[in-house]
């Protein structure tokens, strides 16, 4: 009754096959190219000589060959090391946005849950207010407060992304609070603090670390957004959304100028998500 | 009933004066001389005519004041005049919202229809169909906006001239601004549509309609859609945003005039009261959405609708 | 195993069924050799514990088993309407379509979910009509109100409007046999009809069977409780582990069962009768003897107050239309040392909540709650919660009230860890000690509680619940999510730690038979009240108040 | 093409004739290419690349609105591309000697598109809105000067006076913001931001900002500008200015056929434009100041005029404009574009790149040391400098140049910072004066431009002097005035300095480029390097 028989499955789910389900070529893929994505971030340099700031003013817009994979921009500079090198700051901005919208949206999500009732009151009325406004808008705002620059596209991001996850976590905390085992801890004599942070706390913590996962890829998409629109990084600085910005001039005279990089930050992101996805599969079946 | 429908607008009053009163400060925090965008571009201001523009916006009162004054006309549907254009803020964000609707709502709609279509189709069946799809929607989610944007542009419009690139006249041009805003929708619709879906066609009710001698068509259209219906719902309030996020995009990208244009420039000209206007617009927008939303709710489930008996 | 020569008007032929689901790691037989039939006029009862695989050959009999599945018999045909014999092993996706609603009726558990939630009780009564095209569309409204007086729903022009979830469960569970009877089928598969719902309503939903039998229909009951099975089928089919182990007229397999998984079955079914007898056969406790600690508990009961004193306590819980709801009504109780005092009630009487309020987790807006003579409901969270391990629960839903990190060890520590400092050392011999006690396999320790089966989970529930040397033991329906034979060693299990440890236990369950089963003493509770509250043998013996009659009346051992 | 504009950019001297050249080679294009007549009707798309919030020509210095409303707004005179001035509204004008006294006697057969004729109130009451301070006027303001008087001897006749003499005017009155409105629609107009209401020969059917203007012919239009080709109402039945800010956008609407002209082509595809059949580029040089950098002489390392030497000489604006123009935009060797009235050709050769002389200019400087990076030190502190700029107000291309130049700067070891912020920021910064190199380009054939960059009481937030000179004070102010050839005299001497003294780093000449189908012909050009759409036609 309780595990309903007739809840069948139109299409019985796919069991695992035997063996461990991280080493799974569909969990392996993404890993691997998020791995290699880590290292481009610690260590560009082997990837390639090339300096992404230096300009070959005689090689303007040259064609991918062996010595430019992605050929070269309007300014002679390789646009693959550019991509490269790119990838370490695009990538910090994104964990980095992540980071702030998790802690951000943890405070506020658990206190607007848990805090004493007057504080309660406040704080949701100040999550209806932050999820008010669109992501993008609140960006532009706390941009135009800070100016540009990768570190402020980093908080703006952030910022802008605390109110979706406060929200989440603000549900899971109530849900969890109802639940069947945090009731049973007041039973068996449980202090309210030792339920919050051995229970509400974990079983929160959980989905919001694998959304945190998928939202990576999502704050870099939101940063070369910003940077598409002239808000982002300062030039020459290299960085993903700015590339595909400075090259949409020239998609019909050098198109790897855009196209290349482009193609790189959607199977960045593409593995990201699928990482995300996987880790939440492999999560939620419970090791 | 009164009671809660006072509570209901008090709220909506509330999220109005935060979202307003956050804006403000924030724009008071950005650096900037408002009588340089006043002054129209001009490369010469002189002290009198500073003064005179300073006195008619109301910028030489202390900050409170301004403050008390911009709430107390805000109130009354008074957002003051643009600095940019010179023009009362409500008549210029009216005129862009125009655009911008037929924008959104061509959007929504399209991506409604994609995304019901696609999970209809691909819910929990068609294994290699189905994650094709997915697989689409994933590379939809992880392109930019603006991106697909360009690819189509010069894709339908330069290279095969199927459609005109030219800002906003005509069906033809809102088409390809319509497709790129509604792609990444129509993705994350379909994921939760044919999550709901494949929900619902395992709830022991759908198990039911089969052995009742229904089709896959009749139990999906008849009884699974409007499940699916209400697990989307719940994420009104993010689709919303990206539709607004979306659309400043799409109209960067197709150079059409809308609120997402309008923003941006408000914002880097330091349009304080156009600004303000456009931050009150669609924090009202949001709430009224949330309160659609609620009311449709209890339209699609009877579970929810209080016993009136 | 005997295999029937049917009859010429047999309605449903079933000749050497087997079902196997391909997957994976290899085939599973999920049915095997399996033989019935069902004639007009007459009730089959498949009979089975979950796992047996009874739900599965009711579904192969409507060509639902599902992708996976490869269906194989030796016969497997179906009477129609036309008089033709179709054989189901040849139908196609199209022709299944054609016979489901129309040649076959198929009833499931609880209607709430059976039942298309948003879609109103005239429609989903009338889908059938309007997919086999029985009857011109302006007929429909009038067949739809037909067939629910048919099944007896009052006032049927008006829920016909209404949703399943504003209808009762048994006017729910009716709508959806109607919905099965719409377009006419002459054979009806229930599964696990009546298992949600409250004991008096239950016999008005056989009934209706009952009724169509006598109308001509043939009725494939599918239950795991034999109670039912008692009341209204002709024939018997027992499952166990998808084969069928015994079949035959109802009297004669459940007055001399042949087969000892039917004995062993019929056994385990408690009631007044099988009151200070071990329902699995033997002791689950090897006789260990008490523990310094376990005397001491018992030393230091004062025979003079009561274990627990509930004293008029009422609760109000506002609805969110603003109608207070009076879930407990001024209720008085009084629970000795190690007593059983069985609480039972229909859903909704508000035995839970009085539950709640005696651990103290709801706050009484009337009353209070004593134990063992001191204060209880009154005191602050934080001055009750050094005396919590001294009353503890376990509930119908183990995995509910586990946190969903934990493991087996972690669950059972959980209250180890909050009294006092244990050494690592004492805290794993405690915790054997608790798992050998409630019969656990030590090896079931590193587990998850989502990986345990339902009897297992209620064993780490009840060696959690012991960890702090409680005297008092409210349980909430433990058993009513088990399988019969499971929910028996449950019951041994929990009468035999009362005796080794003279715990005093407030038995909450809907089911009168497992109360009479339990109890020393019994209180019937309605609307939240207490109707009647006696020992159990003259609760039994002369029940006084009407209600206390009747549902003794609708509870009929096998 | 091409050539042409390159001939004549090399010889500036004859600069005049090479115009005059352009013209007639514009000329001989159609009538060799198409019909020998010029050709009634249809409707001219052109796709703009910049946007203008506000119409009214008085109250913005918006460039967009004066290339809309040249076609709407007549002016008293005109200014033919060799900068002579030509009858208008007024049919002839006196001017005093020492540009005090300025009378103008109009046309009587002018009427307003609201019906309302033309006469000297009309023109006084527009001078007069433009002056008052309530209306806000600031660019159009200060093209007036200071004027004294305004008078009308008679109906048709307007007189205007000044204490001081101010030689401009008649320039300034010929732009587009000096443009006479109906009387009648002013007064009547509470806001006038979305609308304008003139003699010209076309008609503001609608604005809507971010889009664009419809615009629509006047049949009854007969009072042409002296410098135009003919004569009557234009030949064009509308003209649609559409605002489409992605270049690859304005492009592919161009070279798909949806437009017949767009402006502010990415350099980029300038050749394929070219190459293409169906399509040309016209470019104008813009006259004014160039795109320069001015180098913040109040605060900072450009206090010291070596270190601004240094800078201008490091800087090599001939292979930064090759690489991000590819070869549309000339590179700039002096403050001036030689379109400018009294611009001085000898200036360009006090200027020009050497690196060698940077890195001793600097060593003399005392920027002796280096740090890890490549960047010259004094006291510790590296010379970096802070380049602000805006970039709404830039072309990509624009971006690339200074990023050319950041790379060419840094071999002589100054770290040239660049500094992205939005309109409101770049106000901001420029006001307090925090920032030590901006970039600006300014479109006015009358030199007296020079005056609002580098006049003491410009400096911002009051005008554009970002360089902070006070140094030519004197001889600007007697420029305004002064007799033409003692003008010129002036002029030469303020170019001349200003390149010595490295107060700006010219970069490039600003032009403005047209891309258009051949199906257009007659495109003749304004002197603030505007096309003019009057003697526009459309062939089959």
């Amino acid at each position: 009754m309780s595990s309903n028989p007739l809840l069948v499955r139109t299409h019985p789910p796919v069991s695992r096959r035997g063996g461990n389900p991280w080493l799974l070529p569909k969990t392996l893929i993404p890993a691997a190219f998020v791995l290699l994505l880590i290292v481009t971030v610690i260590a560009p340099q082997w990837f390639t000589p090339l300096k992404p700031d230096d300009m070959d003013m005689d090689a303007v817009l040259s064609a991918p060959t062996l010595r430019h994979l992605f050929g070269t921009d309007s300014l002679g500079r390789d646009v693959f090391s550019r991509v490269i090198y790119g990838s370490a700051l695009s990538l910090s901005i994104g964990l980095g946005a992540t980071l702030i919208a998790c802690v951000g949206g943890m405070a506020l999500g658990l206190l607007s849950a848990l805090a004493p009732r007057a504080l309660r009151r406040v704080l949701v009325r100040l999550l209806d207010i932050l999820l008010a406004f669109p992501e993008l808008l609140l960006a532009l705002l706390v941009i135009a407060v800070l100016g540009r620059g990768p570190t402020n596209t980093l908080i703006a991001v952030g910022l802008a992304g605390i109110a979706s996850y406060a929200r989440l976590l603000r549900s899971q905390v109530l849900q969890v609070k109802l639940s069947g085992y945090v009731e049973h801890s007041v039973a068996l004599g449980e202090s309210p603090l030792r339920i919050i942070f051995r229970h509400i706390l974990p079983n929160t913590l959980r989905p919001l670390l694998i959304l945190a996962t998928l939202g990576i890829g999502q704050s870099v998409l939101t940063a070369s957004s910003l940077s598409f629109l002239g808000l982002g990084v300062v030039p020459p600085t290299a960085e993903w959304g700015a590339l595909l910005a400075d090259g949409r001039d020239y998609l019909d005279v050098a198109p790897w100028i855009s196209l290349l990089p482009a193609t790189v930050v959607a199977l960045s992101v593409i593995a990201l998500t699928l990482l995300g996805r996987r880790l939440q599969t492999i999560l939620a079946k419970g090791a | 009933m009164l009671w809660t429908g006072i509570q209901r607008l008090f709220t909506i009053l509330a999220v109005l004066w935060g979202a307003a009163t956050l804006t403000f400060v924030a724009l008071k925090l950005i650096p900037g001389d408002p009588v340089s965008i006043l002054s129209g571009g001009a490369n010469v201001v002189d002290d009198a005519f500073r003064a005179q523009l300073t006195h008619e916006f109301g910028l030489d009162q202390p900050l409170w004041l301004q403050y008390l004054h911009y709430l107390g006309h805000a109130l009354i549907g008074n957002f003051g005049q643009s600095y940019q254009y010179r023009e009362p803020v409500i008549a210029v964000i009216f005129s862009a919202l125009k655009q911008t609707l037929v924008l959104a709502v061509g959007a929504l709609v399209l991506a409604l229809a994609l995304a019901v279509l696609n999970a209809l189709a691909t819910a929990g069946r068609w294994r290699y169909l189905r994650t094709f799809f997915t697989g689409l929607e994933l590379c939809l989610l992880s392109t930019p906006v603006y991106w697909l944007g360009i690819i189509l542009l010069s894709l339908f419009s330069f290279k095969m001239h199927w459609f005109p690139v030219m800002g906003n006249e005509g069906w033809q041009s809102l088409v390809l601004p319509i497709i790129t805003l509604s792609l990444p929708l129509a993705a994350i619709l379909s994921q939760i549509l044919r999550d709901g879906l494949e929900e619902a066609l395992s709830q022991p009710f759908a198990l039911t309609v089969r052995t009742r001698g229904a089709g896959e068509t009749r139990l999906r259209l008849r009884h699974g859609l409007r499940h699916a219906t209400l697990a989307a719902s719940t994420l009104t309030g993010t689709m919303l945003a990206n539709v607004l996020s979306g659309s400043i995009l799409t109209e960067t990208v197709f150079g059409r005039a809308g609120i997402g244009k309008i923003t941006l420039q408000a914002i880097a000209s330091r349009d304080m009261p156009l600004v303000l206007g456009i931050v009150m617009l669609s924090a009202l927008l949001f709430v009224i959405i949330n309160l659609v939303v609620d009311a449709a709710y209890l339209l699609i489930d009877p579970r929810l609708r209080k016993r009136s008996s | 195993m005997t295999l029937n020569s049917h009859a010429p008007s047999a309605l449903l032929v079933v000749e050497d069924l087997q079902v196997d689901f391909l997957q994976p790691q290899g085939t599973v037989a999920a049915v095997k050799n399996i033989s019935f039939q069902v004639n007009p006029g007459e009730i089959v009862a498949l009979v089975g514990e979950s796992g047996s695989g009874k739900s599965v050959t009711a579904r192969t009999l409507v060509g639902l088993a599902g992708e996976s599945a490869r269906v194989t018999a030796r016969s497997l045909s179906l009477t129609c309407h036309d008089g033709t014999r179709k054989d189901l092993l040849k139908q196609e996706a199209a022709d299944w379509q054609k016979l489901r609603g129309r040649e076959i009726g198929f009833v499931l558990q609880d209607a709430l979910v059976s039942l298309d939630p948003l879609r109103t009780i005239g429609r989903e009564v009338a889908e059938p009509m309007l997919i086999h095209k029985r009857h011109p569309r302006g007929e429909i409204p009038s067949r739809v109100e037909a067939l629910l007086h048919q099944v007896g729903i009052p006032d049927p022009q008006n829920r016909m409007q209404q949703y399943p979830h504003e209808l009762s469960g048994g006017l729910r569970q009716r709508a959806l046999i109607a919905s099965a009877l719409a377009a006419g089928p002459q054979l009806l598969i229930a599964d696990e009809p009546t298992t949600a719902l409250d004991v008096t309503v239950q016999q008005r939903i056989l009934d209706i069977f009952r009724q169509l039998a006598q109308a001509g229909h043939g009725v494939l009951l599918i239950t795991h409780d034999l109670a039912v099975v008692a009341q209204v089928a002709d024939r018997i089919v027992v499952m166990q582990q998808g084969e069928g182990v015994e079949s035959g007229p109802a009297a004669q397999v459940l007055a001399s069962p042949a087969h000892p998984y039917t004995r062993r079955l019929l056994a385990a079914i408690p009631g007044a009768d099988t009151r200070g007898r071990w329902l699995a056969g033997e002791s689950p406790l090897p006789d260990v003897p008490l523990t310094a600690q376990e005397n001491d508990n018992q030393r230091r009961r004062n025979p003079f107050v009561s274990a627990l004193d509930v004293r008029n306590v009422s609760v109000d819980f506002s609805l969110p239309n603003g109608v207070k709801h009076n879930a407990v009504n001024h209720v008085s109780l009084q629970l000795a040392w190690g007593e059983t005092l069985g609480l039972v009630g229909e859903s909704g009487s508000g035995k839970t909540t009085l539950g709640k309020v005696v651990l103290a987790l709801q706050k009484a807006q009337h009353g209070e709650v004593w134990l063992a003579g001191n204060p209880w409901s009154r005191l602050r969270e934080a001055e009750r919660r050094p005396v919590r391990g001294r009353i503890q629960t376990i509930t119908q839903d183990p995995l509910g009230s586990f946190d969903p990190q934990y493991t087996v060890e972690q669950i059972i520590q959980q209250p180890l860890k909050l009294r006092g400092k244990l050494s690592s050392s004492a805290l794993r011999a405690r915790t054997l000690e608790l798992v050998n006690l409630v019969g656990l396999n030590v090896d079931l320790l590193k587990r998850r509680p989502q990986a345990l089966s339902g009897g297992q989970r209620q064993r780490v529930s009840i060696a959690q619940a012991l960890a702090s040397n409680p005297e008092i033991l409210v349980c909430d329906e433990p058993v009513s999510a088990l399988d019969v034979t499971t929910q028996a060693q449950v019951l041994d299990l929990l009468i035999a730690l009362q005796r080794k440890l003279g715990l005093a236990m407030l038995f909450i369950s809907h089911d009168l038979g497992v109360v009479q089963h339990m109890s020393h003493r019994i209180a019937v509770m309605k609307a939240g009240q207490i109707v009647e509250t006696g020992s159990t043998e003259e609760i039994l013996g002369s029940p006084k108040h009407p209600y206390t009659q009747t549902l003794l009346a609708s509870v009929i051992a096998a | 093409m091409n050539k042409k504009t390159n001939q004549w950019e090399k010889r500036p001297l004859v600069r005049a004739l090479a115009a005059a050249m352009l013209v007639m080679a514009s000329g001989q294009i159609f009538s060799v290419n198409a019909a020998e007549t010029p050709v009634q009707g249809g409707t001219l798309n052109v796709a703009l690349g910049s946007d203008t919030p506000i119409i009214d020509p008085s109250i913005t210095g918006q460039s967009v609105t004066a290339l809309i409303d040249r076609n709407v707004v007549d002016s008293l005179v005109g200014q033919a591309e060799d900068n002579r001035f030509t009858p208008w509204l007024a049919s002839r004008w006196e001017v005093n000697d020492n540009h005090t006294d300025y009378v103008f006697h109009l046309r009587k057969d002018v009427t307003f598109s609201d019906g309302t004729p033309l006469d000297a109130e009309a023109v006084k009451y527009n001078l007069e809105r433009i002056l008052d301070p309530k209306t806000t006027s600031s660019y159009s303001k200060s093209l007036l000067g200071p004027i004294k008087t305004i008078t009308t001897p008679d109906a048709y006749t307007v007189a205007i006076h000044y204490d001081s003499p101010f030689a401009p005017l008649l320039q300034g009155l010929s732009l587009p913001y000096l443009g006479i409105q109906s009387p009648t629609y002013l007064k009547k107009t509470q806001n006038t931001s979305n609308t304008v209401v003139g003699s010209g020969p076309f008609i503001l059917k609608s604005f809507v900002k971010g889009s664009g203007s419809q615009l629509t012919r006047r049949a009854d239009y007969h009072w042409g500008p002296g410098y135009a080709a003919h004569t009557g109402p234009a030949y064009l039945e509308a003209i649609n200015f559409k605002y489409l800010p992605e270049s690859s956008v304005r492009l592919g609407a161009l070279t798909s056929g949806q437009i017949q002209a767009i402006d502010a082509i990415p350099p980029v595809n300038a050749k394929s434009v070219k190459n293409n059949p169906a399509l040309e580029v016209k470019t104008k040089e813009n006259p004014g100041i160039v795109r320069v950098l001015y180098l913040n002489t109040s605060k900072g390392p450009f206090t010291d005029v070596k270190v601004r030497q240094a800078f201008l000489s490091a800087t090599d604006p001939a292979s930064a404009v090759k690489v991000a123009f590819f070869g549309t935009l000339k590179a700039a060797d002096n403050v001036l574009g030689p379109q400018t009235q009294y611009y001085d050709p000898s200036v360009a050769k006090l200027g020009g790149f050497n690196l060698d002389k940077a890195n001793k200019l600097l060593d003399d400087a005392g920027w002796t040391a280096k740090n890890a990076a490549g960047i010259r030190t004094k006291d510790g502190q590296p010379l970096t400098v802070d380049f602000v700029y805006d970039p709404s107000t830039l072309e990509t291309s624009d971006v690339t140049l200074f990023q050319a130049v950041q790379f060419q700067v840094k071999k002589a070891g100054i770290d040239l910072k660049l500094d992205p912020v939005d309109s409101g920021g770049f106000a901001d910064r420029t006001n307090n004066n925090q920032y030590d190199v901006v970039s600006s380009f300014y479109v006015r054939a009358e030199p007296d431009i020079l005056r609002t960059v580098f006049h003491s009481s410009y400096a911002p937030p009051k005008g554009s002097n970002y360089s902070h000179i006070s140094a030519l004070d004197d001889k600007l102010t007697q420029a305004v005035g002064a007799p033409d050839a003692q003008r010129k005299q002036l002029y030469s001497a303020i170019q001349r300095e200003v390149i010595e003294q490295a107060y700006v780093v010219p970069l490039s000449v600003p032009a403005y480029q047209l891309g258009i189908s051949k199906k257009v012909h007659g495109i003749s050009w304004a002197t603030n390097a505007k096309p003019n759409f009057y003697d526009v036609w459309l062939s089959h």
